[in-house]
């Protein structure tokens, strides 16, 4: 007898544990609330830290590029993907040449931005759309890569850094 | 007549129809086997006789490529190990690298450290959940715990960029510091969070049709798990106290409290169990780490080249998602590391399948190659 | 029990059987089993109570082609007195051969497998030693320092 | 309707003179009516299955083609009648060709006898329910041939595991409709209607059991989630129509929709009170068609639901569940349901 009743327990329970879980999908399906993004359509705004594209930033006002050539990002670089040469200016200065950073073999660890002392890497957030149709045209030169900072990106100045990290460490974040 | 049939028949099985063994190749493209694994599975009728894992398709020689790289650059490699929880792998390695090199993380970047894993071990039990509810073939809750697994990659993207393959934890630190609105956000998204868990639930816990295909499937034995190395959840469903974070505190895993989950019967239900409630005692972890997260540096001053002591070594384990992760470094006194071992859990969890297999249908397979949690580039590294 | 106490308990212990011990700076304590006696010496450290080692966390190899030499390396962990130990035994490089100690801990069965597959030392006695990451086919080992192959590269700079 | 158009064309005959080939005309243009709505019909359940299933899941689902992703399943057609049929070399050719024909034609063949209306159906069947149940079994063997002759491991299991499964649930599937045909004493499924009708209740509700038996057995028979271990996804990638493709894959499709609209339509007129209108909203200017779509469409919701919310059941479970609940269940109800017969001369 009491396996008869637990035979029939047993249907009880289980059919009302599939009403319950019958009950949280048959909720979502009335709310109709939906998660999707439409992509082409829809873009969602990247946060300014995301490692999309990485970009060699070229100083307008003085028509040249950031970079000196000083290999700190080439030899940081795990896969070896950055080639660079560069030659000493008028002014006394070295100037990158050529810059090759191969896309096919960049893991986008972000070592060569962080290596670069010269601020003369980026990453740039929003040209996240790297797909190509050739494997070739992952070879980016430095005319590739060139990227003028727009001014709201502009780096600040280290006294506004340091009273803004003041600032946070005051409310406790 | 019957009688004539009949001894024919048994004449014919003894003489020319020979009964074979059916022989399955469950992969290496197959919809259950989580990425690359091939499973060679000989079967009688449903019943499983024999399953061999077949591995290496995978294989991706992470540990020669790091023996050519620097201590720092090796971290990038680390994502790449198990991808599905990368912070656990880059914990790991940084932790190694530190207690190798005699250096220590401040505790601002401890504390960030200890959230960030958190965070990858939910992420990474939430993914968990889906595939494992979608290998029985409830394929709802899958995409129910990638929505909440996309607000924890967001917040990590916020965080360091990238949102699979971090390099956010560094050796003597982390990459870069938080930015002021995540741990607001962090909180709201464990207050959106812990209402959904009873959610998943509701949805599979006590489902019957799950019950039959989980409780009693596969069990493993204390003493065989322990043996056979296995680790993790999927060892604290047989009721064996293994955690790395409770054993050997890493990081500030002796300030926080937190229950060590431990079910009893060794099946597929237990180690369900156990992952379900690891994911709320994460979500205290985490709450308590933002509590206790206080200003200050997230680095340490790291000298310009890092080199390892000569004919030093280390041994250094943490718990990651999916059990006991080990980073087994020789030092040779140069920039490189002589050796690097990665000692993963998938690999000795998908070593227990055949045991667990056996004599099961075909479909328990699935069951439980999903309770066990591998990733198949953890198994071939 | 402390890294030095468990290290003398060991010397004492196992005297006969091991090479050396030692508490690295590391904190770790490091025995170096002679080839002869490091099955029986794995058995003990798994079934004497006082140490019961009976995980395996981790086995493997580590080549040294300048003292012609190839290391296993054993990690164990002891579940029930949470301690850690290294236990390493030496192989000649030439010929490398040492009993498989799958029969102690069934985790080795992979260990080792991976350790062959990678270094081409031979488990003597293991039930199952076949390459696991590479092609079955292949011939060279290649976590060997001196590995080379078609399509191998070592990083440049 | 298909009354209507065939009445039509009689005229029409008659007018010019031919109305002695009725007999075959009729036939051949309600198949072809039947055909067009069904296919219709299916299309549109494919698009609804695939919307209840995002929603479920928060996502959108179908939107891109026609207006909420109508036409989705129309491209999705398209598609596969314009792809390449591949075919296994050393398949069983005639069994191979044949199967998703079977499969498409038995559970077809089930529509003529569901009465969409009063009176609507192409075929007023006396034994209309055991018509219907005995040539939607056919389809197991489609499935057995599809799974043998495609001379792939899995298709093959898939096949076995069909077999097994569509026979032991047949037995439930039946037995869960001998109540009402004990109490309603015909085998018509017109006269079932008529005779909810008359007693003023659906057999829903005096036959609640029965119904979720045979709610659980059709969607077995319909090898539709929980219970699709002969295409278990998860363990036999497609199991028998694994190595189908193209038009033959579409069939096997159709087929399983096809199967799911019969199943519910069954359901729909012998529990659910078929063309009749909603308890208290009999006086609304809504036609019986109306009525019986949207309660199909309710059944069909169920049917998708439990496939989006419910994990898949082993073989051996399945059958246990099938042999050691379903069967006990109905044949204790067929004997209770005797009894209040007997004592009070009517159904419980």
């Amino acid at each position: 007898m009491g396996s008869l009743l637990s035979y029939f327990k047993n249907i009880i329970f289980g059919f009302w544990n599939l009403l319950v879980g019958l009950s949280v999908t048959t909720k979502y399906f009335l709310s109709m609330k939906t998660n999707t993004q439409q992509y082409p359509e829809e873009k969602l705004p990247l946060p300014v830290r995301s490692r999309s594209m990485i970009k060699l930033i070229y100083d307008g006002e003085k028509d040249q590029f950031n970079c000196v050539a000083c290999m700190m990002c080439a030899k940081a670089c795990p896969n070896s993907c950055i080639k660079l040469e560069g030659v000493r200016g008028a002014d006394g200065k070295r100037r990158v040449t050529t810059f090759k950073l191969d896309f096919s073999t960049c893991i986008f660890c972000g070592y060569c931005v962080e290596a670069c002392g010269f601020d003369a890497l980026t990453f740039v957030a929003e040209e996240y759309e790297n797909s190509v149709y050739k494997r070739g045209s992952l070879l980016q030169d430095e005319q590739a890569m060139k990227w003028v900072r727009p001014a709201h990106l502009a780096p600040k100045p280290e006294e506004e850094v340091k009273a803004e990290a003041a600032s946070t460490a005051k409310a406790g974040v | 007549m019957t009688d004539l049939l009949l001894s024919q028949i048994k004449l014919g099985a003894e003489s020319q129809f020979g009964t074979d063994e059916y022989v399955v190749n469950l992969g290496p493209q197959h919809p259950a086997t989580h990425g690359v694994l091939r499973l060679i599975v000989k079967l009688d009728g449903e019943t499983v006789k024999e399953t061999t894992p077949v591995l290496g398709y995978l294989h991706r020689s992470i540990e020669k490529i790091c023996e050519n790289r620097t201590y720092p650059q090796c971290i990038t490699y680390t994502d790449r190990v198990d991808y599905v929880s990368a912070m656990s792998v880059n914990l790991a390695f940084a932790l190694a690298t530190e207690r190798l090199m005699g250096l220590e993380a401040p505790p601002r970047a401890q504390w960030l450290r200890m959230i960030m894993v958190e965070l990858q071990r939910l992420a990474s039990h939430l993914l968990w959940m889906g595939a494992f509810a979608g290998d029985i073939g409830a394929l709802t809750p899958f995409l129910y715990g990638l929505r909440e697994r996309e607000r924890i990659i967001d917040l990590f993207e916020m965080t360091c960029g990238q949102r699979l393959t971090y390099n956010y934890i560094r050796i003597g630190g982390v990459m870069i510091d938080v930015l002021p609105e995540f741990v607001p956000k962090c909180r709201a998204f464990l207050d959106y969070f812990e209402p959904k868990i009873a959610e998943y639930e509701e949805l599979l816990t006590y489902n019957p049709i799950f019950l039959e295909r989980t409780k009693g499937v596969g069990i493993i034995s204390p003493e065989v798990g322990i043996n056979a190395g296995v680790c993790g959840p999927s060892l604290r469903g047989s009721g064996v106290p293994c955690d790395v974070r409770k054993q050997q505190p890493y990081l500030y895993y002796d300030q926080v409290k937190f229950n060590e989950c431990l079910e009893t019967a060794g099946d597929c239900w237990s180690r369900y169990r156990v992952r379900m409630r690891e994911i709320r005692e994460s979500v205290s972890i985490l709450r308590q780490c933002l509590d206790r997260l206080e200003p200050g540096p997230f680095e340490t001053k790291l000298p310009p080249v890092l080199k390892a002591p000569p004919a030093s070594e280390i041994y250094s384990r943490i718990e990651s998602s999916r059990g006991e992760m080990g980073v087994y470094l020789v030092g040779d006194g140069t920039i490189k590391p002589w050796k690097c071992k990665f000692r993963c859990a998938s690999f000795n969890n998908t070593y227990v399948l055949d045991q667990l297999t056996r004599g099961w249908k075909i479909a328990d397979i699935m069951a439980v190659l999903g309770s066990l949690d591998m990733i198949v580039p953890e198994v071939d590294r | 029990m402390t890294n030095e106490e468990m290290k003398t308990k060991i010397e004492s212990d196992f005297k006969d059987w091991i090479l050396s011990a030692a508490v690295s700076p590391q904190k770790e304590v490091i025995i170096t089993a002679k080839p002869a006696t490091y099955l029986s010496l794995c058995r003990d450290l798994r079934d004497k109570n006082e140490y019961s080692f009976q995980h395996l966390s981790c086995l493997t190899a580590v080549d040294y082609p300048k003292e012609n030499k190839m290391t296993v390396v054993c990690h164990l962990w002891s579940y029930k007195k949470c301690a850690q130990l290294t236990l390493k035994v030496d192989v000649d490089r030439a010929n490398p051969r040492i009993p498989t100690v799958e029969n102690v801990w069934k985790s080795a069965n992979w260990f080792e497998r991976e350790v062959f597959d990678l270094y081409g030392i031979i488990f003597e006695g293991h039930s199952d030693l076949r390459r696991i990451m590479m092609p079955e086919d292949y011939t060279k080992f290649p976590l060997r320092k001196d590995f080379t192959d078609d399509g191998f590269i070592v990083k440049p700079n | 309707m298909v009354h209507l158009i065939a009445n039509l064309l009689q005229q029409a005959l008659g007018a010019v003179g031919l109305s002695g080939f009725a007999f075959i005309i009729n036939p051949i243009v309600s198949a072809v009516v039947m055909f067009g709505g069904i296919s219709v019909f299916v299309m549109f359940l494919v698009w609804m299955e695939r919307k209840v299933s995002a929603h479920m899941q928060s996502r959108i689902g179908p939107n891109r083609v026609g207006v909420f992703g109508l036409l989705q399943t129309v491209a999705d057609a398209l598609k596969l009648t314009t792809k390449e049929d591949i075919k296994p070399v050393h398949r069983d050719k005639i069994p191979y060709y044949i199967a998703p024909i079977i499969a498409f034609v038995a559970t077809f063949a089930g529509m003529i006898v569901i009465p969409f209306d009063k009176g609507v159906s192409v075929q007023n069947l006396n034994i209309g329910i055991l018509y219907v149940i005995s040539i939607t079994s056919f389809t197991v063997i489609a499935i057995l041939s599809a799974g043998w002759s495609s001379n792939n491991k899995f298709a093959l299991l898939g096949g076995f595991r069909s077999a097994a499964q569509i026979v032991s649930y047949e037995v439930p599937l039946v037995m869960s409709l001998v109540p009402v045909i004990m109490t309603a004493g015909t085998l018509n499924l017109n006269n079932v209607v008529e005779y909810q009708q008359k007693a003023g209740y659906w057999f829903v509700v005096p036959q609640f059991i029965a119904f979720l038996i045979f709610i659980t057995s059709a969607t077995a028979e319909a090898n539709r989630a929980p219970f699709d271990i002969p295409e278990a996804e998860s363990e036999l990638i497609g199991g028998f129509h694994t190595e189908y493709s193209g038009v033959k894959f579409a069939m096997f499709f159709l087929g399983e929709y096809i199967a799911i609209i019969v199943s519910s339509a069954v359901a729909v007129t012998v529990f659910l009170g078929g063309w009749l209108p909603l308890p208290f909203l009999g006086s609304l200017p809504i036609p019986g068609f109306a009525w019986f779509v949207a309660k199909l469409l309710f059944v069909i919701y169920l049917i998708m639901a439990f496939r989006w919310t419910f994990p898949r059941l082993r073989v051996d479970q399945l059958m246990d569940f099938g042999w050691k609940v379903l069967i006990p269940i109905s044949i204790l109800n067929i004997l209770i349901t005797g009894f209040c017969i007997l004592f009070f001369g009517k159904g419980v």
